[in-house]
C-alpha cells in the first residue's frame, strides 16, 4: 500500500471525506447507542441539537471550545518547531495559579488594566514553566516529551499544594480552592446569562496575532525552518536554540492563556479540575488543523461540538455518558484519516 | 400520583462510596414508584453547570448532586429555575433569598465516634493507619471523631495518617495501607477503596466508612460507620411533593438521632469485641439519639502522630 | 523506623517490585514500540482496556490465565488500530496516540457501565496470590523482595527477558531495532517496514494491555475509573529513561517504584510537616532529574516518530 | 562470456505527478557483463534503478531476472533473484554493526536466534576474496564513507547476488578507495557477476564498463560499446550539445582577505585542525586536497561559523573576529557552500523561495520590522532561477524535490548574490552531472576574477588540479605548504595526501 498525493484537490472532495468522516462517526456511534439498548435512529438529531440546536447548546460549545483554542495554539505554534509540547496543561495551570495569585485583590487596579497585566502575568507563568524542558532539550539533549509529560503530574500536584496552603480560600471550608478573583479581574460574560465570556474573542484574537506570526513574521519563518531541518536552519545563521527558547515562551504563554481565561472568564477561582484534560486536547486539536493557527479555531470548536452534543444526547437517549467521548475520540481519528484521504490516494501495491 | 422527575449530577462515578449512598436511596425511591430518576456520574465541573441546565430543561422537578466545586453556578442555575427544587451536597449554608436550593452533608460523625470506640479496644500495637482522599472537611470531620473515639478508649493510640491525592486510585491506597502496616498499624481506617484489602492481605483490622464491607471482608472489617442518605432524600420528596419545598440545611438528616446514619451490627465480630465496650457504645449511642451527648464537627485536617 | 531503616527492610522492597510490576510490563510494551521507530502514547488508554478485559473476564468466570489473554488480545486490538493508523497511514502518532488513549478509555468506561450498570460497590474477584518461589523466597531481603511475589510479578520480569533475547538475539528483532534506526535499511533488505512497525506495535500494546491487566487481577481486585492514573505516561519517561533498553528500562522501573513506595513510608514518619504533595511529587521530579543525568549518553532510535513511506523522496 | 541475458527491462516508464522520470526504457544485462547508466542529474537513472529492484513500481513494463518477470514493488523478490543495490544514499543504520546491518533480513525472521557466529565467518570470507575489508563487530556510525560502502557491497555478496547495482557509488570516495573499489568490481566480473554502475565521472566509465547506456530527461538516448567511444561523445550524449570545459585565466592577486592564525579545532567528522594557518586572498582559488576525514569537515564547519575555534585567531581584512557563528560568518561576507546539500544546505520541506532567502532573510532586503516582505524574496528567487537556469516547477515547489544539479544551483546563486568576499566551496560538484559541474566551475572561475578568494574544498584530484591556483594538502588536521598551480604532480600530491612526509607549513609547536 502506498500514498500518492494528489494535485490540488476540488472543493467537493475537499469537503466530502470530512463529511464522510463524520457519517462514519455518527454510525459507529448510533451503534453503540443501539447496543446500549436506545434507539440509534436519532443520534445525529440530538448530537446536533445539544452542540447547537438552542442558543444554550451553540454558547455552552463555544464556552468549551475557548480553553481549546488556547491550548490548540500552543500547540501549533510549539510543534511547528518540533519542540514537542505534551505539557499544555501544566502551563494551563501555572496561567490559572498566577491569575489567582494576582487577582484576588493582591492587585487593586481598574479592570482595564488589571486584566491585561493579569494575562501577561500568566503567559509569563506559563512560558517561564516551558522554559525549563527547552532549555534541558538544548543544552543537555534531554527529550522533552518526556519531561513536558512529567511536569504536568508535578504542576497539579504543586497546584493542590498551594491549594491546601497560601492559595486556600478560607471561606472555602477546607475544599482544595482558591477564593475567587475579584470583580475588576473578571472577563464580562458575552451574553447576559449565558456562560461565554470574553475569553472567547481573546482567543480568537490570540488566533489571528498567532497567524500573522508565523506567516508574516521572521519568527514565524525561524520557527518553521527549524521545526523542518535544525541542522540546515542552524547552518544558514538561524540561531535555533534561541528560536526553540522563543518558540517555547511562546507557546507556554499561550496555554496559560487557557488557565487565565478558565479563570477569569467561567470558573472565578482555581481548583484541581480547572481542566478536563484541555492540554492533552489541545495536541489533538492543533493537528486536526493541520498546525494551522487560524483552523485551529475551526477544529477547537468542532471537538467542543462533538464533546457537548455528545454528552446531551448521551441523557437525552440515556446511554451511559461516557459515550461522548468515545465519540469524540472517533471523530478525531476519523477525521485525521480523512484529511489524509484529501491529499493523498490510496494505491494498492 | 405521578411519581416526581428526579435528576442526579455526580462528579464521580456512582461506584464511589459517598455518591453510592445518595444513588441508592434514589433508585430505593424509584423502586418504590415515588419518583423518576435518571443520573449523569463522573461530569467533570465544567460541564456541571450546563448538565443541571439540561435537566432543568428537560422537566425535572428535583435535582441532587454535589456542588462542591461549582458552587456559585449551581446556585445561578437554581435562580434561573425557580420551579426546580435543588438538594445538593454543599459545605455552605442555604440562602433565604434562592428558596428552591438546599444543602445536605455526610454529617455522620456521630457513626464515626462509635467505629472509634471499637477501633480503640481492639488495636493492641495502639498504633492505627488512615488513608484518606484528600483532606476536606467531608473527610476530616469522620477522620477527627473517629480518632475522637479511639482516644476515648485508648488514649496512648498512634495514628499515621496520608492523603493519597486521588479519589479513586484503590492500589495506591492500598499500597499506602501497606506502608502503614509495615510501621506497626494493626488496624486500618478504611476511608478508600483497597485500604480493606491491604488489612485483610496483611492480617491486619480495618474499619469501614460510609458504607459496610464487611460482607466482602468478614475476618477484617470490625465495624463500619455507616451513611444512609435515605432521611434526607425522602424528606426532601415529601416538601416537593407537598409543595413546600424551601431553602434549608438537610445536614442534619444524617445525624444519627435523625436515622442518617449508624454503627454497622458488629456481624463476624459480635464475640471479638469485649462486653465493656459494647456497653460504651449503647450508651454513647443513646446518649447521642437523646441530645445528651453531641460529636464535635471538626474538620481541620488530621495529622499523623 | 527512620528515613534509612525503610530501605533496608524486606517489606520495603517487597512494596517497590510490585508497584513495579506493572510498569514492567507496560514500558517493555512502549519499549518495543519505540524500538520499531513508533512512538505509541496510546498507552494509558490501553492499559486502561487491559485493567479491564482482564478484570471482567474472571469475573465473567474466566480464570485468571485467561484474563490475561483477553486483555492482551484487547491491548493487540488497539495496538492494532494505532499501528494502521500510524505505519501505513503515516498519521502523527501524537495525534492517533491521544486518539487511541481517548477512544480505549471511554470505550472501556461504556462497556463497564453497560456490562454492569447498576453497582453500588465495585465488584470483586479473586486475584493473583502471593506465590513464594521454593528455597528463592527465604534468602533474607533480596529473595523475599523478588520471590515472594504473584505469578504476574515473575511473568513481568520475564517479559523483560524475553524482550530482550528477541531484540539483541533473534532476526526479527533485529528487524524490529533497523526499522526505529533507519526503514530504508529494513526495506533494501527485503524486509517490509510496515509489517515489523505494526508487529511491534501491536506486540508492544499487548505488553501494556497485561500491565493495565496486572492492576486489576493481581495488585487489585477489581476494576475502577481512572485506575491507570498516570502510569502509562510514565513509562513513557521510563523508556526514554532507560535509554530504550529493557535491562536499564527495567532498573528505571524498580527505582521508581521504590521512590513510589518510599514516598508512601516517608509520609507516615514525616508527621505532616510536609505537605503530601512534595511527596507524590518526589518521583517525577526525581525522574527528571535521572533523565538530566542520562540524556548525554542515550542515543535514540534515529527514525523514531519519523513515518515511513515506501518511495518516497 | 556467455550471451544470456540475465536482467532484461521492457518498455519501462515511470511518471511522477506531470514528470516523466522513465520513459518507455529496455535494455539487456548480460553475465559477467558491466553496464554503465550514464545520465545528466534527473535523467532518472536511480528511478530506474528503484524500479528494477521494486522500490517504485512502474507505470508500465516489466523486469525479468534470469528469464522469470519479477512482481513489481517487492525488493524481497529482487533480492531473492539475486539482485543487490548499493544506493545513492547508504541504507544502513548507524547506531547498529556491520554484521547487523549485512545480516538483516537473512535469516527467517522467526528463527529463534540469529546465527551470528556463521554470519561473522561468512563476512570474513567474503571480505577476504573481494578485498572489502571491514571489521564486523563495528558500529557503522564509526565507519569511513568508504568503508561504508564496503559494507553496503558485502550485503550484497552474503546474499549471493548475481547482479549488482551501483547507484553512483564513487561519488563520495577518495580516488584510493575507488581504485580499492573497481578492483573488487573487477574480482566479481571474474566470478561472473554482472554489474550496473551509475556515474557521472567519464573517465571511471571508460576504466570499468563494458557498454555504456545514456539516459537523457528519462528516454534511453544512446547506447555504446565503451571500446568504441570516447569521452566527448558521451558527454554529449547526456547533455545533448559538446561540454567545454571551463576556461581559466590568469590569476590576478589582491589583498588577503582572511586568516587563520594556528588554529585549532575539535574533532568533527573525522579529525579536527591542529594548530593550522591559511591565507586566503582575493583573486585567488586555493584547493584543499585531501583524504577526507583528516579534518577538511573540522575547516569547512570552521569557516562556515558552526564550529569555534578552541586556539588561533581569525582575521578576516586584518582585523581579528572575535565573536564567531555562521550569522558573523555571513555578516564578514563568507559565502559558505557546504558539502551535505541535503542535510545542511537546504531544509528540504520548504520552498526554493524560502531557501534562498535563507542566508539573509533578518536583512532589511527581505524584512521589515521583523516582518518578512514576500515579495522581495520572491523577486530575488524568480532572479536566482533565472540567472542560474534553475529547472524548477515554481519558486513555491518544496526544494527537496529538485534534483541534485538544480538545487546545487541555488546553493551557488544564494551564496554568491551579495558578492562575496570569501568563498568556500565544500565538494561543489559532488554528484553532479558533466553539464553541471562545468557551470559550478565557470560560477567559481568567474566570482575568483571578481577578486574572490575561494577555498575549494574537493577529494576529486581532477578538479583541484584544473581550478586551483594554489593547492594545499590536509592530512591528519595539519595542512601541508602550499605549492602553486602546477607545481607539485598528481604522485606527489597523493603522497602527501598519504600522509608521507613531515612537511608542514604550520609552526612549530
Ligand atoms: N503532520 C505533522 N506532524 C508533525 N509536525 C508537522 C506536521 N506537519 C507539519 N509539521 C511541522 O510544522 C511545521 C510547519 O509545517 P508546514 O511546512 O506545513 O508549514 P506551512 O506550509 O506554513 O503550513 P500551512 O500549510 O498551514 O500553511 C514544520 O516544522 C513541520 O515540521
Ligand atoms: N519520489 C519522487 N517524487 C517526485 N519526483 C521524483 C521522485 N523521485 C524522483 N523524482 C524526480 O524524477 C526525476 C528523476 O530522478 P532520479 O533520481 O531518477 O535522477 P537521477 O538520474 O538519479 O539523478 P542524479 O544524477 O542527480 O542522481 C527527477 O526530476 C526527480 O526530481
Ligand atoms: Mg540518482
Ligand atoms: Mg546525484
Amino acid at each position: 500500500m502506498r500514498l500518492e498525493p494528489k494535485p490540488a484537490p476540488s472543493l467537493a472532495v475537499t469537503l466530502s471525506f470530512p463529511l464522510a468522516a463524520i457519517v462514519t462517526t455518527l454510525v459507529l456511534t448510533s451503534i453503540l447507542v443501539l447496543v446500549a439498548g436506545a434507539s440509534p435512529l436519532s443520534v445525529f438529531y440530538l448530537v446536533a441539537k445539544g452542540a447547537a440546536g438552542s442558543q444554550f447548546a451553540l454558547m455552552e460549545t463555544l464556552t468549551r471550545a475557548t480553553p481549546l483554542i488556547f491550548t490548540g495554539l500552543a500547540i501549533a505554534v510549539a510543534f511547528r518547531a518540533r519542540l514537542w509540547n505534551i505539557g499544555a496543561e501544566a502551563q494551563l495551570y501555572m496561567g490559572g495559579i498566577v491569575t489567582v495569585a494576582l487577582g484576588t485583590g493582591a492587585l487593586p487596579l481598574p479592570s482595564f488594566i488589571l486584566i491585561p497585566v493579569l494575562m501577561i502575568a500568566a503567559m509569563a507563568a506559563g512560558a517561564l514553566i516551558l522554559l525549563g524542558p527547552a532549555v534541558l532539550k538544548t543544552r543537555f539533549g534531554v527529550d522533552e516529551v518526556v519531561t513536558t509529560l512529567l511536569l504536568n503530574f508535578i504542576v497539579l500536584l504543586f497546584v493542590s499544594m498551594l491549594l491546601d496552603g497560601v492559595l486556600k480560600d478560607p471561606m472555602g471550608l477546607g475544599w482544595p480552592q482558591s477564593q475567587k478573583v475579584i470583580a475588576e479581574a473578571q472577563l464580562p460574560r458575552l451574553i447576559q446569562g449565558k456562560r461565554l465570556h470574553y475569553g472567547f474573542v481573546i482567543a480568537i484574537a490570540a488566533a489571528a496575532v498567532v497567524w500573522v506570526i508565523t506567516k508574516k513574521t521572521l519568527l514565524g519563518y525561524e520557527m518553521r525552518a527549524v521545526g523542518h531541518n535544525a541542522e540546515g536552519a542552524r547552518f544558514v545563521g538561524i540561531p535555533v536554540n534561541r528560536v526553540l527558547m522563543k518558540t517555547a515562551l511562546l507557546s507556554g504563554g499561550l496555554a496559560a492563556l487557557a488557565g487565565f481565561s478558565e479563570v477569569s472568564g467561567l470558573k472565578g477561582n482555581l481548583t484541581l479540575d480547572l481542566s478536563p484534560g484541555y492540554g492533552y486536547t489541545g495536541i489533538v486539536v492543533a493537528m486536526l488543523a493541520m498546525l494551522n493557527p487560524l483552523g485551529v479555531v475551526a477544529s477547537a470548536i468542532f471537538v467542543a461540538g462533538i464533546f457537548v452534543g455528545a454528552d446531551a444526547m448521551s441523557r437525552a437517549a440515556k446511554v451511559p455518558s461516557y459515550i461522548a467521548d468515545v465519540m469524540v475520540a472517533t471523530s478525531l481519528l476519523t477525521m485525521v484519516v480523512a484529511i489524509l484521504l484529501t491529499r493523498f490516494k490510496i494505491r494498492w501495491r | 400520583a405521578e411519581p416526581i422527575k428526579v435528576a442526579a449530577v455526580f462528579t464521580v462515578p456512582v461506584e464511589q462510596q459517598w455518591v453510592s449512598r445518595i444513588h441508592k436511596a434514589a433508585n430505593a425511591a424509584k423502586d418504590r414508584g415515588e419518583i423518576e430518576y435518571v443520573y449523569s456520574e463522573n461530569t467533570a465541573n465544567n460541564d456541571y453547570e450546563r448538565v443541571m441546565r439540561e435537566y432543568c430543561e428537560a422537566g425535572h422537578k428535583l435535582i441532587l448532586g454535589e456542588v462542591f466545586g461549582v458552587e456559585d453556578a449551581a446556585r445561578a442555575v437554581a435562580r434561573d429555575y425557580p420551579d426546580v427544587a435543588f438538594l445538593m451536597g454543599s459545605s455552605f449554608k442555604p440562602d433565604p433569598d434562592l428558596p428552591n436550593f438546599s444543602v445536605f452533608d455526610n454529617y455522620i460523625q456521630d457513626a464515626s465516634y462509635l467505629s472509634g470506640l471499637v477501633a480503640g479496644a481492639l488495636t493492641k500495637s495502639k498504633n492505627i493507619g488512615m488513608v484518606g482522599g484528600y483532606p476536606i472537611p467531608e473527610v476530616n470531620r469522620l477522620m477527627n471523631a473517629f480518632m475522637a473515639g479511639v482516644k476515648e478508649v485508648a488514649p496512648d493510640t498512634r495514628f499515621q495518617v496520608a492523603f493519597i491525592g486521588s479519589w479513586f486510585d484503590p492500589p495506591k491506597a492500598k499500597e499506602t495501607a501497606f506502608a502503614q502496616i509495615d510501621g506497626g498499624a494493626d488496624l486500618l481506617y478504611a476511608e478508600r477503596f483497597g485500604v480493606s484489602d491491604a488489612a485483610k492481605e496483611k492480617k491486619v483490622l480495618a474499619i469501614g466508612n460510609v458504607i459496610d464491607t464487611q460482607a466482602d471482608y468478614p475476618d477484617t472489617v470490625a465495624a463500619s460507620a455507616l451513611w444512609h442518605f435515605e432521611p434526607t432524600l425522602d424528606k426532601a420528596i415529601a416538601e416537593v411533593k407537598a409543595g413546600t419545598f424551601k431553602a434549608d440545611d438537610y445536614g442534619v438528616y444524617s445525624f444519627m438521632k435523625n436515622g442518617g446514619c449508624s454503627l454497622a451490627p458488629l456481624g463476624t465480630f459480635e464475640g471479638k469485641v469485649p462486653g465493656e465496650i459494647k456497653a460504651k457504645i449503647a450508651e454513647k449511642e443513646k446518649a447521642i439519639k437523646d441530645g445528651s451527648f453531641t460529636v464535635a464537627v471538626d474538620d481541620s485536617e488530621p495529622k499523623s502522630s | 523506623m527512620d528515613a534509612l531503616d525503610i530501605l533496608f527492610s524486606a517489606s520495603f522492597w517487597v512494596a517497590a517490585i510490585r508497584i513495579a510490576s506493572p510498569l514492567i510490563f507496560a514500558t517493555m510494551g512502549e519499549l518495543i514500540c519505540e524500538r520499531a521507530g513508533v512512538l505509541n502514547l496510546g498507552i494509558e488508554g490501553i492499559m486502561t482496556a487491559g485493567a479491564f478485559a482482564g478484570w471482567f473476564t474472571v469475573y465473567a468466570g474466566g480464570d485468571l490465565w485467561t484474563g490475561l489473554v483477553v486483555a492482551a488480545l484487547v491491548g493487540a486490538l488497539f495496538g492494532l488500530l494505532h499501528a494502521t493508523l500510524t505505519v501505513p497511514l503515516g498519521l502523527s502518532q501524537h495525534v492517533v496516540g491521544i486518539g487511541v488513549t481517548l477512544l480505549a478509555t471511554s470505550l472501556t468506561y461504556f462497556t463497564y457501565r453497560l456490562l454492569l450498570p447498576e453497582v453500588t460497590s465495585p465488584p470483586k474477584i479473586e486475584p493473583f496470590q502471593p506465590w513464594p518461589v521454593p528455597g528463592l523466597s527465604k534468602i533474607p531481603v533480596v529473595g523475599e523482595a523478588l520471590f515472594t511475589q504473584t505469578p504476574l510479578t515473575y511473568l513481568a520480569f520475564l517479559s523483560v527477558a524475553v524482550v530482550a533475547w528477541t531484540l539483541y538475539r533473534t532476526p526479527v528483532g533485529l528487524a524490529v531495532r533497523a526499522a526505529g534506526e533507519n526503514p530504508s535499511a529494513v526495506e533494501a533488505q527485503g524486509i517490509s517496514v510496515t509489517g515489523i512497525r505494526m508487529g511491534a506495535v501491536v506486540a508492544g500494546s499487548a505488553l501494556m494491555a497485561l500491565g493495565g491487566a496486572f492492576l486489576t487481577t493481581s495488585a487489585f481486585n477489581s476494576f475502577f475509573f481512572q485506575m491507570i492514573n498516570g502510569r502509562g505516561w510514565i513509562c513513557i519517561a521510563l523508556v526514554v529513561f532507560g535509554s530504550w533498553r529493557p535491562g536499564k528500562a527495567l532498573i528505571g522501573a524498580i527505582l521508581f517504584a521504590a521512590f513510589d513506595a518510599y514516598q508512601v513510608r516517608l509520609q507516615q514518619i514525616s508527621g505532616g510537616i510536609v505537605p503530601y504533595q512534595v511527596f507524590l511529587m518526589m518521583p517525577y521530579a526525581l525522574s527528571i532529574l535521572a533523565l538530566i543525568l542520562v540524556a548525554r549518553r542515550a542515543t535514540y532510535p534515529k527514525a523514531l516518530m519519523i513515518p515511513y513511506q515506501k518511495g518516497e523522496r | 562470456m556467455s550471451s544470456t541475458p540475465v536482467l532484461r527491462l521492457s518498455g519501462i516508464s515511470k511518471r511522477f505527478g506531470p514528470l516523466r522520470a522513465n520513459d518507455a526504457i529496455s535494455f539487456e544485462l548480460k553475465r559477467g557483463e558491466v553496464i554503465a547508466l550514464l545520465g545528466e542529474n534527473g535523467a532518472g537513472k536511480t528511478t530506474l534503478m528503484n524500479i528494477l529492484f521494486g522500490h517504485y513500481v512502474a507505470d508500465e513494463g516489466t523486469v525479468e531476472a534470469f528469464g522469470t518477470p519479477l512482481p513489481p514493488g517487492d525488493p524481497r523478490a529482487a533480492l531473492n533473484a539475486g539482485i543487490g543495490m548499493v544506493h545513492q544514499h547508504f541504507t544502513l543504520a548507524d547506531n547498529m554493526t556491520v554484521q547487523e546491518n549485512i545480516a538483516l533480513g537473512t535469516q527467517s525472521l522467526w528463527s529463534p536466534r540469529l546465527d551470528r557466529s556463521a554470519a561473522r565467518r561468512r563476512i570474513e570470507e567474503l571480505s577476504a576474496d573481494f578485498g572489502l575489508a571491514v571489521d564486523p563487530a563495528a558500529t557503522v556510525a564509526t565507519l569511513s564513507v568508504g568503508e561504508r560502502q564496503r559494507v553496503e557491497i558485502l550485503k550484497a555478496l552474503y546474499r549471493d547476488a548475481r547482479i549488482l547495482i551501483l547507484d553512483e557509488p564513487t561519488a563520495v570516495l577518495t580516488p584510493a578507495e575507488t581504485e580499492a573499489l573497481f578492483r573488487t568490481l573487477k574480482l566479481l566480473v571474474a566470478k561472473g557477476l554482472s554489474i550496473i554502475f551509475i556515474s557521472h565521472k567519464l573517465q571511471e566509465v571508460m576504466a570499468v564498463s563494458d557498454r555504456v547506456l545514456v539516459l537523457r530527461a528519462g528516454k534511453l538516448v544512446g547506447e555504446r560499446e565503451t571500446a568504441s567511444t570516447d569521452r566527448r561523445e558521451l558527454a554529449a550524449l547526456m547533455v545533448g550539445q559538446e561540454v567545454k570545459p571551463a576556461e581559466v585565466n590568469p590569476a590576478r592577486l589582491g589583498a588577503p582577505l582572511l586568516t587563520l592564525d594556528r588554529v585549532s579545532t575539535a574533532p568533527h567528522n573525522g579529525a579536527g585542525l591542529a594548530d593550522v594557518s591559511l591565507t586566503l586572498t582575493a583573486g585567488e582559488i586555493t584547493g584543499l586536497a585531501g583524504v577526507s576525514g583528516n579534518g577538511q569537515a573540522a575547516l569547512a564547519a570552521l569557516l562556515s561559523g558552526i564550529r569555534r575555534p578552541t586556539g588561533g585567531r581569525i582575521s578576516i581584512a586584518d582585523r581579528e573576529v572575535t565573536d564567531w557563528s555562521p550569522r558573523a560568518a555571513l555578516a564578514h561576507g563568507i559565502a559558505r557552500i557546504p558539502e551535505d546539500r541535503h542535510a545542511v544546505g537546504t531544509i528540504g520541506d520548504m520552498s526554493v523561495t524560502e531557501n534562498v532567502i535563507a542566508e539573509h532573510y533578518g536583512s532589511p532586503r527581505f524584512s521589515r520590522m521583523g516582518f518578512l516582505n514576500w515579495k522581495a524574496a520572491r523577486r530575488f528567487a524568480e532572479k536566482i532561477i533565472a540567472d542560474y537556469d534553475v529547472k524548477c516547477p515554481s519558486p513555491e515547489a518544496r526544494i527537496r524535490l529538485l534534483s541534485g544539479g538544480n538545487m546545487q544551483k541555488l546553493i551557488l546563486g544564494r551564496a554568491l548574490d551579495p558578492d562575496p568576499a570569501v568563498i568556500l566551496a565544500s565538494q561543489p560538484t559532488r554528484g553532479l552531472d558533466v553539464g553541471a559541474v562545468a557551470y559550478v566551475h565557470r560560477m567559481l572561475l568567474a566570482a575568483r576574477d571578481r577578486g574572490a578568494a575561494i577555498l575549494l574544498i574537493s577529494e576529486d584530484l581532477e578538479e583541484i588540479l584544473a581550478l586551483s591556483d594554489r593547492i594545499t594538502v590536509m592530512s591528519a588536521g595539519h595542512l601541508s605548504a602550499p605549492s602553486a598551480r602546477g607545481e607539485r604532480s598528481i604522485r606527489e600530491l597523493g603522497e602527501l595526501m598519504a600522509g608521507h612526509s613531515g612537511e608542514h607549513s604550520d609552526h612549530a609547536a
